[in-house]
């Protein structure tokens, strides 16, 4: 499965670089968007991948059974998830304003702060 | 224009989605939840609240000022972390309570909880900040 | 005394949460950021003693052993970098009083000022790689705010391209991270020092450490990764500039040197190489930037990035001495290009623009103003005896030592791009007379003469004093410079006391 | 610990506070101005008897040892010669500013940059740290370059200004580089141990002596305005006379001959030294006097003849003879004094009549008689009159040029070509104003005056001090001389250095060059037409070849930064990705590749049905016609992610999974439907480009990700796994390792959330304050036009 | 009392949720169902909850009845290769006026197969119901009206 | 467990996930056919729903009940994203 | 004897969802597709749902399988209204088979309002 998902991740990260050197503003968002799934969905297989049991440990038990998933690339992919849809958030908003300051959701027209 | 079932629908749903995240919240340091998930079904009640019948009404029902509670959360998890620091065992060492029941079941809470607790306050207060304000755009 | 470590992030973090509880109370949160900014630079200097004193230090935070749980650790440059976190950090804020107008005070300027420390705090102390992205994302996150704040136009079209790039680097240490698990299987950067060494083929971890480089030259500003950076700069309010064009890129020199001095250290001589590269590159496109543009801030601004290229040419020398000089340059120039935007602020503030051609005068009329331009550009020049000397100095020696010749030909020919820059703004903005006001340009007359509010001079003097103050103890400077690169080059220290901090 | 240290400090100190004090107290400021140079002349006269028995004072306080810049002085007697050049003659010079500027509201400031400027030179000449020469070298530089562009308002002071900093700039550069090999070399920075030891010949045979030469030569030669690069000078002149004085003729131009001198007895004697600098001294004498021939301007005639004596001490001190060199000193020594009451000689002209073309001067001896007295003397000994230090010095000159084996003649025919015209212009300058006619015949305008005895007191010192020396050498010339050049050579010498030579062919050649001069003076229209049309300077074109330089960079740096920072994202982005992506396979091929891939066939179909959500989401965002579709095909791709995670035992990933996407699809959706519609705009070929870079970026993280199964450790979270209940009391480890194993980083987590509800609050309810915009706009339009 | 019930649905919905059937699991259902109608009382104003267990029970098992019918019906539609659809939008008009009746009317109809509410007019007096099986609508109207609205009236009223 | 039970309800299980499957790549064959957006948000939401089914059948197959919980959320925030759809559609059509 | 009944129910449940991939496949257009999608897969969620109860068997799932189904039977219709709607107000077409259009003309765009057909009139066909 680590094949097919590393497949996965890569067609996620062209995806997401491909929508991103377009010039639209929805563009770029959508490809932002993809990217962080596809970062998230790499730490996930390359930590290595389990089968079935979450890390949990079952009542009555001191330890979860053995063969329980790695928790731990879990707890980063549940931060960077967060951390993602936080700025995501702001991003989406930015592009918005940007629109309605520009009237353009063309990124070539949004270059007026480089010169 | 929201109609009739939307608004009637989510009555309904508000509640049990409200209950489920606070369910989320606190069991969520032994089975899947804590205070991400938690707050974001919260978020989820009041974005749909918000949808349904607007967000003055979401507001009014919500009761405190989003932005307050992003404070309060960030507040809270900082201060659960400066417990330990003032106890001694270090900053973000959790501190426990041990407490029993009457009828004697060991119970007891600790830091951490106040720690997720703040992490949900402030999932609450952010994600409904967002909403409303691009809903009201 | 390992609480000192902990302080640099706890104590902004409080100040942003208490001033989001006041947030109907600008003037609550005023007190509060000013006494928590002054706070960190206190627990700043106790932290650098502490860690001249004792050594590099660690603390296990929540007491958890390292590498289980996060480890803070500081050494030398990590302390240096806070110092100079907090040296900025009470300047800009002082300023930021003064120059920020109330609208954006009111809609969370100084929450966000404190939080960007905390992130910039917090990626100079962690121990932990994926601790470190959080770091950089709170950082980020705030600056975008705080970039953005306000909602001009042009603000909004450089946020733009400083959100899309930085978050491309998000996305790209995230990654690298998670390769660096899957890899070692650790995050703690001690340990993962320890366990990439024996993994082989070397190529795979030299592969990673690519998109580290990636990451962290975007927000580092190097070439051809800084776009971002002259796009954005000059459109936020002059206190946000500075704080920004004192610490953000700073962050990204930081973690370049300490990944690639702790964490990959296998295939040295191929990443010194692409760094050497990188960094004649950066200094020379960059000082073009500034040759070219017409703008206070903008010149300003492509300076940063020409002044990066220093910084990571002491890294890619990898000697103790050139990373001394590296050190030197960022603690240098950090308070130098600060003042040098405080100083674009005053001058923009009191001529209602920062276009070149509509400056004037100033010199005449604000010689002390001049003078405290002075200091910092010409420091930035290296010009002898202002701190940038020592660290240009330093650097050369350390590229000559080794047979570099043509990389110490790079920094010096920059150098003198650097002057003529510098001289530009001189001549435009302080020798020639000012220009008559053009009632057509629709602008309202500024009076050259008007006061400058103290919350205003007062940070300005400070960081020349900064300057001078450095200059005059370069000895100790750069004492502490090499001190630090020597805990560079030789981390035992750092990975002894990070995997053997206890709880 | 010494006195030359205390001596820095205190006219270091003065400087600053004369300007301050200048406000308080306009009377004070002035006399603490003459003051302290006076004092510290008297300082350097007062140990003079101890450094000419060969006692120098030498002294360090250590500065930043560690980088070899130590506060190390050296008062020897090259360096108390030009100590008390620097001191002597900057006392005189403000006291003639003084007056020259009297009634200038910026008196106090450029007085207090004059004493900078006095401080950076005299620390330079005693400085025993090359590092520390350097140190003083750039400020000598810094100050100048105010003092150039005084009257910055004009445009032609601040070119002026710019050109000299930073063409000496220039070479100041090519000189620390020089500095630092030459102190690795020598495994010393100290200029006095250098000098002495023993390896100063396994110096100049080592591989990188030659460079190490150039670079420093660089340097000494850009300051001391050698061809090519002495056209700074002459354009330096729109400084004020008295800084022309004193920096362009006295001082800081010769820091470049003192830098040679300093380290002749440590580099000279190979070919490389007396090669470069013979020809480059011979080519700025010959020029420099040529040039000086076909001026108008007072200052523009001196400047040039000034450069042309620069390149004639340079000659000397490249003929690197022990005879030589004290001709060379003794030049100098002349120079700075005849020089210098030239060039106030003329700057009080320019106060008493009003110009400085001497085609409109002429009879001014009855106006201005103290003035024309001192322009008289120092006239004399420019023109080598016996009874002057100019005599000395150009006797000893030509004596030297005649011992130069094998060039003998070419040498010595060069320098007494230059010195006939050094006669000229000596009359031109120093004599006709007072005594001659103006071309139209007639005297300059009845209203010329005396200057006040501040500035005439100046020039007549001294020229009287050339007098002096010229009539008792072994007065005080003659000792300073001969200890100075024992510094240069390097040892003790028999330097002879007398009031008058017997006869000799130097002698024959000094008749026939006053001779010749006077002739040339006589026809010194002629000889300026010749020169104006000839027009060598302009044709040779240094100048021209730096000023295209200057804007060829601009040019360059413009069209560099309009063709890399375009503003356009999609390009910076494109730039990033084929950076990693090359960088990153670059690393891969270069280091012997990645581990082996192994495909693993371990796959259930439903997982692969949940990897098929992803990618077809994630083609469906790339090719969706209307945004809320991509938004659509973006919530499969989570959803999809969503079910990976739960099949691989991530229950608390799938459920923030879900949860967060719906809420960006809600995000998305909310921001979205303000947007416009999409349009194709790219073109083919870039699609295409941009495909290609996709896909191989995408490859890259894919094969990354596979290459990852090599793990030589075991993961840290069986520890996780083991104390997740037993320490931290939980049951799910996941919310363990959030909230308590790693919860500095959920602190980090729900500040960046905090942040960016703030975030998006102020932004949208923020606006811009349409009245502020205006101004912007104004700003911005001004901005367009000039780009 | 509805808001008792309410209450008391909500700590045994907590207690189905955490899967822990003891007394003080239920109290701290019972406390946070009381928090969360408390917060949101104000959206809900006055609303009766399913109090009649008896009627419900009936509906439930006609509702079934329907749905598996209407199913297979939808079934047959969706793997027979023609198809035997008529579909059209159905004005219906209805009797009941409560926003919970016309909700659980209109909910109900689209839960069951062939039948999805459109919309409702702003004066509530009709429903827009699309159907896949309108060969009559006269005929569609009135097994709607006879069929779920009686039903849904009895249980309600 | 890490895989799926033997024995019948092992066969179940690979058969429902089989066709639960095969109802996911027709989903996704409309998610790209569209051809309007609520065909596509018809396909979105009928993805949660299948994955509501996928985490019933593996809850069965590896013995990991906590999974519901997963169901819950998705069930009662899968449709919220439907309705943000469906409100902002309308919203435009009406300018 | 429960295995059996487990294997049934979920058999059914993903045959209904199966059902409801066809369904959006084969229906003619958005609005039977809708229909479609989300009965037959609402209803194969319950099945597998009921599944799970039967195959633990134990309280706490038994009522968490019948959350999920209550949420499901809650959520569905309003999103399927919604949708509908939505589709028809965007001017998604109809099946060209299709009958009757009672809608056509009740939308007031410019208000934003429907109208209703009276509650005695009776409406022709
Ligand atoms: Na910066
Ligand atoms: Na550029």
């Amino acid at each position: 499965m680590a094949t097919v998902l590393a497949i996965v991740i890569g067609g996620l990260f062209a995806a997401g670089v491909y929508l991103m050197l377009r010039r639209s503003l929805v563009k770029l968002a959508l490809g932002l968007s993809l990217i962080g799934n596809a970062a998230n969905l790499l730490i996930f297989t390359a930590a290595g991948l389990v089968r079935g049991e979450p890390p949990l440990v079952p009542a009555g038990a001191e330890t979860p059974p053995p063969g329980v998933a790695d928790p731990l690339p879990q707890a980063l992919i549940l931060t960077a998830i967060v951390i993602g849809f936080g700025v995501l958030a702001f991003t989406l908003v930015l592009l918005h304003r940007a629109y309605q300051e520009t009237g353009s959701d063309d990124l070539d027209d949004l270059s007026s702060s480089d010169r | 224009m929201s109609g009739i079932i939307l608004p009637t629908a989510t009555k309904v749903l508000l509640p049990l989605l409200l209950l489920f995240s606070l369910f989320l919240l606190l069991r969520g340091h032994d089975e899947p939840g804590g205070g991400f998930a938690g707050g974001l079904v919260a978020s989820a009640a009041f974005a749909l609240l918000a949808t349904a019948s607007g967000v003055p009404n979401a507001r009014r029902v919500l009761h405190v000022d989003t932005r307050t509670l992003i404070g309060v959360g960030l507040a809270l998890a900082l201060a659960s972390g400066l417990v330990g620091l003032v106890g001694g065992s270090g900053f973000l060492a959790s501190v426990w309570l041990d407490l029993a029941l009457p009828d004697g079941t060991p119970f007891y809470a600790g830091t951490t909880l106040l720690f997720d607790l703040g992490v949900y306050l402030v999932v609450v207060g952010s994600v409904l900040t967002i909403v409303f304000a691009l809903e009201e755009e | 005394m390992t609480i000192l470590l902990i302080l640099p992030i706890v104590i902004p973090l409080g100040a942003a949460a208490l001033a989001l509880l006041s947030w109907r109370s600008p003037v609550r949160q005023r007190v509060i950021v000013l006494i928590g900014t002054a706070a960190l630079l206190a627990a700043g200097i106790a932290l650098l003693v502490e860690v001249e004193r004792v050594g590099v230090m660690a603390l296990t935070v929540g007491g958890w052993q390292a590498p289980f749980g996060v480890t803070l650790a500081a050494d030398l440059l990590s302390a240096i970098m806070i110092v100079i976190t907090g040296v900025i950090g009470v300047a800009v804020a002082v300023y930021g009083l003064a120059t920020v107008d109330g609208r954006r005070q009111s809609f969370g300027y100084h929450p966000l000022y404190a939080i960007l420390l905390v992130g910039v705090c917090g990626a100079f102390l962690t121990g932990d790689i994926f601790n470190l992205y959080v770091w950089f994302e709170v950082m980020l996150i705030a600056s975008f705010v705080l970039l953005a704040l306000g909602g001009d136009r042009a603000q909004l079209e450089g946020a733009l391209k400083y959100v899309a790039l930085n978050l491309v680097a998000s996305a790209l240490f995230l990654s690298g991270a998670g390769l660096l698990y899957g890899v070692a299987g650790t995050l703690n950067m001690a340990d993962l020092a320890g366990k990439l060494s024996v993994v082989e083929p070397t190529g795979l971890v030299t592969a990673i450490s690519v998109l580290f480089l990636v990451a962290f030259g975007i927000k580092a500003a190097v070439f051809p990764l800084f776009f971002w950076l002259p796009a954005s700069y000059h459109t936020p309010p002059v206190a946000v500039s500075a704080v920004f064009a004192g610490l953000l890129t700073k962050v990204g020199v930081y973690a370049l040197i300490r990944v690639f001095t702790l964490v990959f250290t296998g295939d040295a001589s191929t990443i010194d190489a692409i760094l050497l590269v990188t960094a004649a590159l950066t200094m020379v496109v960059g000082v073009l930037g500034a040759v070219a543009q017409h703008e206070f801030r903008r010149v300003l601004s492509f300076l940063i990035v020409s002044g990066i290229g220093f910084m990571v040419m002491g890294l890619a020398l990898h000697t103790p001495l050139a990373l001394a000089g590296s050190i030197l340059y960022i603690i240098h120039g950090s308070i130098a290009k600060t003042n040098l935007f405080l100083v674009g602020g005053a001058v923009e503030r009191l001529a209602g623009t920062g276009a070149l051609v509509r400056l004037g005068g100033l010199w005449a009329l604000r010689p002390g103003l001049a003078v405290l331009f002075l200091i910092p550009a010409m420091s930035l020049a290296g010009i002898p005896p202002l701190s940038g000397f020592f660290a240009k100095l330093a650097l050369v020696q350390a590229g000559l030592a080794i047979q570099q010749y043509a990389i110490v030909g790079v920094a010096l020919l920059v150098s003198l791009l650097t002057l003529y820059s510098v001289l530009k703004l001189w001549n435009e903005a302080f020798w020639k007379a000012a220009p008559d006001d053009d009632p057509a340009a629709g602008s309202a007359p500024h009076d050259l003469t008007a006061r400058l509010d103290r919350r205003i001079t007062m940070p300005m003097v400070a960081l020349a004093a900064c300057t001078i103050a450095i200059s005059v103890a370069a000895e100790p400077m750069f004492g502490l410079a090499i001190r630090a690169a020597d805990q560079l080059m030789d981390p035992t220290a750092y990975i002894a006391a990070v995997l053997g901090a206890t709880p | 610990m010494t006195g030359t240290h205390l001596a820095l400090a205190v006219v270091f100190a003065a400087a600053v506070l004369v300007p301050l004090l200048w406000r308080l107290n306009a009377r004070a400021g002035r006399a603490v101005g003459v003051f302290v140079p006076a004092a510290l002349t008297a300082y350097f006269v007062a140990i003079a008897p101890a450094v000419l028995r060969g006692e120098p004072e030498r002294g360090v306080v250590p500065w930043v040892p560690a980088l070899g810049v130590d506060l190390a002085v050296n008062v020897d007697g090259l360096g108390l010669l030009f100590a008390l050049l620097v001191c002597g003659i900057g006392a005189l010079v403000l006291l003639f500013s003084d007056a020259y500027l009297h009634g200038d509201p910026r008196q106090g400031r450029f007085t207090g940059i004059m004493l900078a400027f006095l401080a950076s030179m005299l620390g330079l000449v005693v400085a025993d740290d090359l590092l520390l020469v350097y140190v003083f070298w750039g400020l000598t530089g810094l100050t100048s370059f105010l003092l150039i562009g005084f009257d910055h308002e004009r445009r032609s002071a601040r070119d002026g200004a710019n050109q000299a900093f930073l063409l000496t700039a220039a070479g100041e550069l090519a000189m620390l580089a020089g500095f630092v090999l030459l102190a690795g070399i020598a495994g010393t920075g100290r200029l006095s141990e250098m000098a002495g030891a023993a390896e100063a010949a396994s110096l100049r045979t080592h591989a990188l002596y030659v460079p190490t030469l150039v670079l420093i030569l660089a340097g000494a030669l850009t300051k001391s305005a050698q061809v090519p690069f002495h056209f700074w000078l002459p354009n330096a002149m729109e400084a004020p006379t008295p800084v022309s004085a004193y920096l362009h003729s006295a001082t800081m131009v010769k820091a470049g001959v003192y830098l040679i001198a300093r380290l002749a007895p440590i580099l000279a004697a190979t070919g490389a030294w007396v090669g470069i600098l013979t020809v480059v001294g011979a080519a700025t004498l010959v020029l420099g006097a040529w040039m000086s021939l076909g001026q108008t301007d007072l200052k523009r005639i001196l400047a040039y003849s000034t450069v042309a004596a620069l390149g004639l001490m340079v000659l000397l001190l490249g003929l690197d003879t022990p005879e030589a060199s004290v001709a060379a000193i003794a030049v100098l020594l002349a120079h700075a004094a005849y020089k210098g009451a030239l060039f106030l000689v003329a700057g009080s002209i320019d106060h008493g009549a009003g110009t400085r073309d001497v085609t409109r001067l002429g009879g001014l001896r009855g106006a201005m008689p103290l003035t024309a007295t001192a322009g008289l003397i120092a006239a004399a000994s420019m023109i080598g009159l016996p009874g002057l230090l100019g005599f000395i010095g150009k006797e000893l000159a030509y004596k030297a040029t005649l011992d130069v084996v094998g060039a003998a003649v070419v040498v010595t025919a060069v320098v007494v070509a230059a010195g006939i015209a050094f006669v000229a212009v000596a009359g031109i300058t120093g004599v006709l104003p007072f005594f001659g006619r103006t071309d139209a015949g007639t005297g300059t305008g009845a209203d010329a005056h005396e200057t006040p005895a501040r500035m005439w007191v100046a020039p007549t010192v001294l020229a009287a001090m050339g007098l002096v020396a010229g009539i008792a050498p072994s007065l005080f010339a003659g000792p300073l001389i001969a200890a100075a050049a024992s510094d240069v050579v390097g040892g003790p010498i028999d330097a002879k250095i007398l009031p008058w030579y017997p006869p000799d062919l130097a002698l024959a050649l000094s008749v026939v060059t006053v001779l010749a001069g006077l002739g040339l003076l006589v026809a010194r229209r002629q000889a300026r037409s010749t020169v104006t049309r000839l027009d060598v300077g302009e044709r040779l074109g240094p100048e021209r070849a730096w000023e295209g330089l200057v804007t060829g960079t601009v040019r360059f740096a413009g069209v560099v930064s309009a063709t890399s920072q375009t503003g356009r994202l999609r390009q910076y982005m494109l730039i990033v990705f084929v950076t990693t992506t090359v960088l990153a396979w670059g690393v891969v091929a270069l280091l012997g590749g990645l581990p082996a891939l192994e495909p693993s066939t371990d796959v259930r179909f439903w997982e692969v049905g949940a990897a098929g959500a992803i990618l077809v989401g994630a083609f469906v965002a790339l090719r969706a016609d209307s945004r809320l579709s991509a938004v659509a095909a973006l919530g499969v791709v989570g959803y999809g992610i969503a079910l990976v995670y739960l099949l691989f035992g991530a229950p608390d990933l799938a459920m923030i999974q879900v949860l967060i996407e719906t809420l960006i699809i809600i995000l998305f959706v909310l921001v979205f439907h303000h947007l416009p519609r999409f349009v194709t705009v790219s073109s083919s070929a870039s699609r295409m480009r941009d495909a290609v870079v996709a896909l191989a970026a995408g490859t890259l993280m894919g094969t990354l990700v596979l290459a990852t199964s090599v793990r030589p450790h075991e993961a840290i979270s069986s520890f996780f796994l083991e104390a997740s209940y037993l320490e931290a009391r939980g049951r799910n480890v996941v919310n363990v390792i959030l909230i308590d194993f790693r919860g500095l980083d959920t602190l980090g987590e729900v500040t960046v959330l905090a942040v960016a509800g703030i975030g998006v609050f102020a932004l949208l309810k923020l606006r811009p304050d349409r009245r502020a915009d205006r101004v912007q706009a104004g700003a911005g339009a001004a901005a367009e036009e000039r780009s | 009392m509805t808001m008792f019930a309410a209450n008391l649905l909500l700590a045994l919905a907590w207690v189905a949720m955490s899967g822990q059937f003891s007394a003080a699991n239920f109290l701290l259902g019972f406390a946070f169902g009381y928090i969360a109608l408390l917060v949101t009382r104000r959206s809900i104003g006055r609303t009766s909850y399913f109090g009649r267990t008896v009627r419900l029970a009936s509906f439930v098992a006609f509702y079934l009845r329907e749905l598996i019918l209407a199913n297979l019906r939808v079934a047959y539609d969706v793997v027979t290769p023609t198809h035997h659809m008529h579909p059209g939008i159905v004005a219906v008009p209805l009797d009941v006026r409560s926003d919970a009746e016309i909700t659980l009317l209109a909910n109900l109809l689209t839960m069951t197969p062939g039948t999805l509410s459109l919309d409702i007019s702003d004066d509530r007096t009709t429903l827009y119901v699309h159907g896949m099986f309108v060969e009559d609508p006269e005929a569609f109207r009135r097994e709607i009206k006879d069929g779920f609205e009686r039903r849904v009236l009895e249980l309600l009223r | 467990m890490t895989g799926p039970v033997d024995g019948l309800i092992g066969i179940a299980f690979v058969t429902a996930m089989g066709m639960i499957t095969v109802s996911l790549v027709l989903t996704f064959v409309r998610l790209v056919l569209g051809p309007s957006l609520m065909d596509r948000v018809v396909a979105l939401e009928l993805t949660a729903t299948l994955v509501v089914g996928v985490v019933a059948a593996t809850a069965i197959a590896s013995g990991t009940p906590v999974l519901l919980d997963v169901a819950i959320a998705l069930a009662l925030v899968a449709f919220i994203g439907a309705v943000a759809f469906a409100r902002y559609a309308e919203r435009a059509a009406r300018g | 004897m429960t295995e059996i009944v487990t294997a049934v129910l979920m058999l059914l449940g993903a045959s209904f969802m199966l059902l409801s991939g066809v369904g959006v496949i084969r229906m003619p257009d958005v609005y039977m597709r809708l229909q479609v999608a989300s009965k037959a897969s609402s209803l194969g969620a319950g099945c597998l749902m009921a599944a799970v109860a039967v195959h633990y068997a134990e309280l706490g799932i038994v009522a968490r399988a019948m959350l999920v189904v209550t949420f499901i039977f809650l959520t569905t219709p309003v999103s399927a209204h919604l949708i509908g709607r939505a589709a028809y107000l965007t001017g998604v077409q109809l099946w060209d088979r299709t009958g009757d259009d009672d809608l056509e003309g009740a939308y007031d765009r410019e208000a934003g309002t429907l109208r209703g057909r009276g509650r005695d009139d009776a409406p022709g066909g």
